[in-house]
């Protein structure tokens, strides 16, 4: 009948769709549509069964963006450019992918036994993974914003989920306000980029910011403000407030969410607009990532050294890691062609690795934090003792996060460390040297924490093992396989994202 | 063998995860697991040595550039027979075609640089070359470059495969008693077998990037196992400090890699990184600065002033621990990285030509330093601790001099008498559970005997008394600061390096006073002592035969009359088969020069060392304070040249003067004689106490632990007053947002 | 007609937006600030197409509306929430977590 | 609708009729601007609202000035028509004070005011300097709404269909988060 409608309007061009590379997208949104007739259809007692069709759903949507990964010819580019699926977006799809079902691992305990609406939850988390692989297809700052909004408005109520307890609420509302108004300055920002190129195409934006347009101004403030949005949600000093507080007051499984999917998702579109189209503004991009990164280190490390509570300080923890994945860009645009593909694959190797491993760790917190009920990090003492399985995988993730080998942290930031020399400028060698100083401080309180689980005694003498239901278990399991494996062999990982690039060239 | 070596770190690590896994189970909880895999990669390495023998015996035919064979000379004074049928020249087939099985590749690194000169007959020593056997995999492969890993076996990593894992046996077989009854006991040795595989994966590398893993998790074990005890605060923080000052070397070991890794055209191969720095395709400057960068991984890994702090914190350790750190694994890992990226270093720092270099420097403070450290500790530990900082430091300036061979070669002597020391304090606290020398010890060289007499040897080889080991090592260390480098030598390192001997002489004389002699003190007084069982003898008694004999492996060759009727055969047997041949040592083919045996320097700086001795002896046995005047100058008559020569000048003064004033002035003289130079003498003993006391008090816990402090407490207030910026009012962070975003936009707007 | 006439009315509207966001306590008040924030990127966007004579911009306006209307429906809903568990609309006073 | 009209006639004229859109413009921007300024500084939480509609009102307008007919119409129905009611739905469900009695502001105005200086100085100074004298085409026709729509459904069909899911998630998540349970 559309068909027909279609047909009956005058000039209306009916656009080529390939189905094929929409699957991924289309199969979680099946899902979305399942978990919800699910959520209307059942009684409360079985809800749960919510969480399980959002795990096979996720796993399910692999299924596709293997097929595209292998089908030969050039990568898709659909609606005139404003949807790609290339290996970048492939590689990402499945990092969102995976990160999803993990979080639904890590949740449905939490989430069944406390008192939430359980089948809304995964919905929310569903539409939010939706949004992300949207995003990572998007070159089209319509399509981007959309996307944005997509995966951003979901997890403002995530966030908020506790909402009968003064925190909970209080998480959520302090992360919508604060993105709202980055939106709103990076909504600002997109006019501008629009209003000076005449288009919303990141390719034809990328044209004009390296022509005249790009060396007024007004294209600076627009690049900048634009960027603002996707800094906040990477939690970049000074748009990092937020994250602290969020991540106390959210539900654990919804922080873990937030600090590796969420903030993933940032860094995507951070990478497709600064390499798609602000790759001619390279001279302004450089500082202003090299201003925010030393900044973002810093600041989220020193701040972390204080904290006492074991969520707030992977809260700044993950604020210093935002800084060290944004160091790269500091050298963007300098040195030759390969430099660019060097900091992307080691920006995508970085947030693939950081990802797991702070996965893992939010994981772990989410056990422990079923037997203590506190998050606070002296709860942890002598964990060792009657939970040597977690204190040691804890440990693994530590190790990965601060980057001593063999986890495999040490590798992502070896991978930046080569990004930022190979490039060759002073810039870059002192973000190289400003990240180096970090990741030292940073093991100050990471081996706090080991000290405390190894060292201390256990707080109330209680040493009865730990439960640990086995959704969480294959949570941790999964995360401390694949950091010790991908430790000892990066080729694995390092391939996918040596492959991760964009199917449109650089700087065009 | 020589290309199976990765068996030998796999074993232990295996052994590792066995023990974890089963050891509690086992009636002796594990032990037996890792005392038998450690056996067995003890007779691994030795299989190793013997084919690295016939290698070097028989080395594997060479095609230069110019296409000539080279000619192979059988050797036919080798101390040991080629025992081992796989190192021979046809054992290279055999290994090929093992190795095409296995789907990788073996290169044997044929070295050929294109000078076809002819080895130069130095020292009458032939060089031929024997290219190291490396075998290795890609490891990953990340489309820029690509990444191998492997065994990479020549002298020196064999020397250190036989070193680390003979250590490692004594130490397990030891701590099977030390540590009987501990309640981590399986943990320990789980941990033990980790620390041996990871220095063995670190010392067999083949890339760099390898050696950082293998650095890396040398690292991380010694951390576990010094906090072995963690249940007592010091024990568990002195594990974090010395991780944290590691890791502060670290980033020097990080950035130093990285800038040879794109000097070297993107490789991380040892062998062709050093290749190309002797070649002189890499700029002076880039090799400086990697040179410099690695040189602070040194310093903190191997314990070198400034970054040494965290050495005699470490003691907090189990002794055995203590054992296997100081004299093999651990400390030694800096040393080791300076050899094997010998070509680096050696043109970086341009020590065949410089007077006075950065290393030198730094070994000699570090030497003379610690010693003076050690001299003031109460803690039988801390004083080993420290003396092997000022020995790491002796090593240091051997390598910074020049003297290859020297350096490594007192790597391998001290490891010997520096185990026997720190496991002979082990056995001396075995009952006591103490180390402090001046509370708890004393007198305990009648009910120990065979603790005393090994120690005593440790002693004697560390002090330098001919002919134990040290005495060759360290003479050889000061020939070289004497005769390598530009026209002159190093006088500074000479100087420096000898006066070490004197304090080294001192503050072990001091430390067998307090240990052995007058009455027992304290715990040693109230226990009933004893001398321990065989687990804890029997490596005593064969690390302290090593300590005897280890020095005659490199006997100096020599027309002096002194050592002139020792065999040829029998001399520079380390240097000959030990000392790497070809491109990737700094010489090359060329004879990479050698210190000679120099009979004078060898007398003066034992006596140099046995007057710290005496000294100390007087010092000590004949006491001080109460005794008179007299007794003082008698005992200045007795030792000192100094006093001599002051002596001299008095009778010089009395016969030049001595028709005029013969009264006054003799009596001058002799107030002169019983105030002056007893005031010198006493001003000389008590100056270095307290120069030792202040370096001690003011600049190693002072300066160095409160800069630290100091900056972890900067580090915290600046975080507290980040902190207090998080007001937590929502409103307030969207004013840093916006005026964030406005600022920023104004600065680059104005500035860009 | 200027561009700029529209563009500085626009950043004009921006501006009183960012203050009211940074000084309102109510927390409805902070939304209707939000509002105006978004209305002047809608007048950028629409000033623009007109100006380019291309027809995203105004596309981008309406899917800002929309997103707009979903914000502003979470926003209440929160603000609500807030409400029921503080008892008062002041998210000034909302700071139990901090440091 | 008035506006519509004055933007019809002001089309049709030449030299004097631009200055009429001038006029226009200048007159509904002032009216903006100052219930802009109301609707952040006032004590009355409704007349803050009634100011807010003002404002949307004359966006509208502009719109319409600038040939957008179909997102003036748009902009009506749905802030206008959704969102004001939404705001007023909020006002009541929270019984905020209608005023006086409590205090709007907070205590640091001042950065608030501040940083939109600043931001105000930025923009201003980057708009004149990057679009000085630019003049919008003085033929401004307008846009057909059929271009609109075909642009919706082939260009940005994929937004179109994302926001589709956006507004049911956020609508479900909206009730669950204000539910009373």
């Amino acid at each position: 009948m559309l068909a027909t409608i279609f047909a009956a309007a005058e000039g209306f061009v009916r656009p080529d769709i390939d189905w094929h590379a929409l699957a991924p997208e289309l199969v979680v949104l099946a899902t979305f549509v399942v978990v919800l007739l699910v959520d209307v259809f059942t009684e409360e007692h079985s809800r749960w069964t919510a969480s399980s069709f959002a795990g096979i759903g996720l796993l399910g949507a692999i299924v596709p963006l293997l097929t595209l990964a292998v089908r030969d010819g050039d990568p898709a580019s659909l609606f005139g450019g404003g949807f790609v699926v290339d290996d970048f977006s492939l590689v990402l799809k499945a990092l969102f992918l995976v990160a999803g079902y993990v979080t639904v691992l890590v949740s449905s305990n939490q989430i069944a036994e406390g008192d939430y609406h359980e089948g809304e939850y995964y919905l929310l988390l569903l539409a939010s993974i939706f949004g992300m692989m949207t995003i990572s297809s998007a070159r089209d700052l319509i399509t981007i914003f959309v996307a944005f909004e997509m995966l951003s408005i979901p997890t403002y109520m995530l966030a908020a989920w506790r909402k009968r307890a003064q925190t909970g609420i209080e998480a959520g509302m302090k992360y919508y306000l604060i993105g709202v108004f980055a939106t709103g300055v990076m909504l600002y920002g997109m006019s501008l980029i629009y209003g000076g190129t005449g288009s919303t195409l990141l390719s034809e934006i990328g044209a004009h910011i390296g022509g005249d347009f790009g060396q007024e101004p007004v294209a600076v403030v627009g690049i900048l403000f634009t960027l603002v949005g996707f800094l906040f949600k990477v939690s970049a000093v000074p748009f990092h407030n937020w994250a602290p507080d969020t991540y106390e007051g959210a539900p654990t499984p919804v922080t873990a969410f937030l600090s590796v999917a969420s903030k993933s998702a940032g860094f995507v579109a951070i990478l497709q607009l600064v390499f798609l189209g602000f790759f001619g503004r390279a001279d302004v991009v450089r500082p202003f990532m090299f201003v925010l990164a030393v900044a973002t280190m810093t600041v989220g490390n020193m701040i972390a050294l204080r904290q006492t509570n074991i969520v707030r300080m992977f809260a700044y923890s993950s604020v210093a890691q935002a800084g060290f994945i944004l160091v790269p860009l500091s050298v963007i645009g300098a040195g030759s062609a390969d430099t660019a593909d060097q900091i992307l694959s080691s920006m995508v190797m970085y947030l693939l690795v950081y990802t797991v491993v702070n996965l893992g760790a939010f994981a772990v917190i989410i056990s422990v934090s079923r037997r203590t009920g506190s998050g606070e990090i002296a709860s942890w003492g002598g964990l060792f003792t009657y939970a040597p399985a977690l204190a040691v995988s804890m440990a693994v993730f530590l190790f990965a996060l601060g980057g001593i080998p063999p986890a495999v942290g040490w590798f992502a930031k070896f991978q930046l460390f080569t990004a930022v020399v190979k490039a060759d400028t002073t810039l870059g060698y002192a973000a190289g040297v400003a990240m180096a100083v970090n990741s030292v401080i940073s093991l100050g309180y990471y081996l706090g924490v080991m000290r405390t689980m190894f060292m201390d005694d256990v707080p109330d003498g209680d040493t009865t093992p730990v439960r640990v239901p086995p959704a969480l278990v294959a949570a941790v399991g999964i995360t401390v396989v694949a950091t010790l494996v991908v430790g000892f062999l990066p080729g694995l990982v390092g391939d996918l994202a040596d492959h991760a690039t964009f199917a449109l060239s650089l700087g065009e | 063998m020589l290309s199976h070596a990765w068996l030998i770190p796999l074993i232990p690590a295996i052994s590792f995860v066995a023990i974890l896994a089963v050891g509690k189970k086992l009636p002796r909880g594990g032990s037996e697991i890792g005392i038998a895999s450690v056996a067995i990669i003890f007779v691994m390495s030795l299989g190793v040595a013997a084919g690295w023998i016939g290698r070097v015996n028989n080395p594997p035919v060479v095609h230069h550039d110019t296409g000539t064979e080279h000619v192979v000379e059988g050797d036919e004074h080798g101390e040991e027979a080629p025992a081992d049928e796989h190192g021979e020249e046809p054992a290279a087939e055999d290994e090929g075609h093992a190795a095409t099985a296995f789907e990788d590749s073996v290169s044997f690194a044929a070295a050929a640089p294109g000078s076809a000169s002819a080895p130069a007959a130095a020292e009458g020593e032939e060089h031929h070359e024997t290219p190291p056997v490396v075998r290795d995999i890609t490891w990953f492969d990340n489309g820029t470059m690509q990444v191998k890993v492997g065994t990479m076996i020549d002298g020196l990593s064999t020397l250190m495969l036989v070193v680390v894992t003979l250590i490692s046996l004594l130490v397990h077989v030891f701590s099977t008693d030390y540590v009987a009854g501990d309640r981590r006991y399986t943990h320990y040795f789980a941990f033990l077998s980790l620390f041996t595989a990871s220095m063995l994966f670190y010392v067999v590398s083949s890339s760099t990037l390898q050696m950082i893993v293998g650095w890396e998790l040398v690292g991380l074990c010694s951390f576990a196992l010094i906090g072995h005890w963690w249940e007592e605060k010091p024990n568990s923080d002195a594990a974090l400090k010395a991780f944290l000052v590691n890791r502060v070397g670290d980033i020097g070991l990080l950035c130093g890699m990285i800038v040879l890794f794109f000097a070297a055209g993107r490789t991380f191969d040892i062998i062709q990184i050093n290749e190309l720095a002797n070649a002189g395709e890499i700029r002076h400057f880039l090799l400086l600065v990697g040179s410099l960068s690695l040189m602070t991984a040194v310093m903190s890994k191997s314990g070198q002033f400034i970054l040494h702090t965290w050495l005699p914190d470490a003691m907090a350790g189990p002794t055995p621990v203590s054992a296997l750190i100081h004299a093999a694994t651990m400390v030694v890992a800096g040393i080791y990285m300076i050899a094997r990226l010998y070509g680096v270093f050696f043109n970086g720092l341009s020590i065949g030509t410089s007077n006075i270099n950065v290393m030198a420097v730094v070994g000699a403070v570090t030497l003379l330093f610690g010693g003076l450290l050690a001299f003031v500790q109460n803690d039988i530990k801390k004083v080993l601790a420290y003396s092997t900082v000022s020995q790491l430091g002796y090593m240091v300036m051997a390598l910074g001099v020049g003297a290859w061979t020297a350096g490594i070669f007192h790597l391998f002597t001290h490891a010997l008498f520096k185990a026997c020391l720190f496991l002979g304090a082990g056995s001396l606290a075995h009952h006591i559970h103490s180390f402090d020398m001046k509370e708890d010890m004393g007198g305990l060289r009648k009910v120990m005997p065979k603790t005393f007499w090994t120690f005593m040897l440790g002693t004697g080889a560390l002090v330098a008394v001919p002919p134990l080991a040290g005495f060759w090592s360290k003479d050889e260390i000061l020939a070289g600061a004497q005769q390598l480098g530009g026209d002159g030598g190093y006088p500074l390192m000479l100087i420096m390096g000898t006066l070490g001997a004197a304090v080294t002489g001192a503050y072990m004389t001091r430390a067998i006073w307090y240990v052995f002699f007058g009455e027992r003190r304290g715990a040693s007084a109230t226990h009933d002592m004893h001398e321990n069982g065989p687990r804890i003898t029997v490596p005593l008694m064969i690390l302290a035969a090593g300590a005897v004999l280890a020095g005659f492996t490199n006997i100096p060759k020599t027309d002096n009359f002194a050592l002139s009727w020792v065999p040829d055969g029998w001399t520079l047997r380390f240097e000959h088969f030990i000392e790497p041949t070809g491109a990737y040592f700094p010489g090359g083919l060329e004879s990479f020069a050698h210190p000679e045996f120099n009979l004078v320097l060898a007398v003066v700086s034992t006596a140099v060392g046995l007057t710290g001795v005496l000294l100390a002896y007087l010092w000590y046995w004949k006491g001080l304070g109460p005794h008179g005047l007299t007794d003082r100058n008698r005992f200045a008559r007795g030792g000192y040249k100094i006093l001599e020569n002051k002596y001299g000048l008095d009778v010089l003064y009395v016969d030049w003067i001595a028709g005029a004033t013969k009264g006054p002035i003799a009596k001058a003289a002799n107030w002169t004689n019983q105030n002056v130079i007893d005031g010198v003498v006493n001003l000389v003993g008590t100056s270095v106490r307290k120069s030792g006391e202040f370096v001690y008090r003011y600049i190693d816990q002072g300066v160095v632990d409160g800069a630290v402090n100091a900056s972890g407490a900067a580090a915290d207030g600046s975080g507290e007053i980040l902190r207090k910026a998080q007001t937590g009012k929502v409103q307030t962070y969207g004013a840093y947002l916006f005026l964030g975003a406005a600022i920023l936009a104004a600065i680059f707007v104005i500035a860009v | 007609m200027l561009l700029n006439q529209f563009l500085i009315l626009a950043a004009i509207l921006f501006c009183t937006g960012v203050y009211g966001v940074i000084s309102r306590r109510n927390g409805v008040l902070v939304l209707m600030s939000i509002e105006l924030i978004l209305n002047s990127v809608n007048i950028n966007l629409v000033a623009f197409s007109a100006m380019n004579d291309s027809i995203s911009g105004q596309v981008f306006a309406l899917f800002v509306i929309a997103v707009a209307a979903a914000e502003v429906g979470v926003g209440l809903a929160i603000v609500l929430a807030i409400f029921r568990n503080y008892r008062t609309v002041d998210i000034d006073e909302v700071d139990l977590m901090k440091g | 609708m008035g506006f519509t009209i004055l933007a019809e006639v002001a089309r049709n004229a030449d030299a004097d009729v631009l200055v009429a859109q001038n006029v226009a413009f200048g007159i509904i921007a002032a009216i903006m601007i100052f219930s802009a300024i109301r609707v952040v500084t006032t004590s009355n939480v409704v007349h803050a609202a009634a100011f807010l509609v003002m404002v949307l009102a004359g966006a509208a307008a502009q719109f319409i000035l600038l040939g957008a007919e179909f997102v003036a119409v748009t902009q009506v129905m749905v802030y206008i028509g959704a969102i004001v009611v939404l705001f007023l739905f909020g006002i009541m469900l929270t019984r905020a004070p209608m005023q006086g009695t409590e205090k709007f502001t907070r205590d640091n105005w001042k950065v608030g005011a501040l940083t939109s200086v600043v931001m105000l100085a930025v923009l201003v100074f980057t708009l004149v300097d990057g679009f000085g004298e630019d003049k919008l085409p003085a033929d401004l026709m307008p846009t057909d709404t059929r271009v609109l729509s075909d642009a919706i459904f082939s260009t940005y069909l994929v937004p179109f269909e994302v926001i589709s899911v956006l507004l049911l998630s956020a609508l479900i998540g909206a009730i669950v988060i204000a539910r009373k349970d």
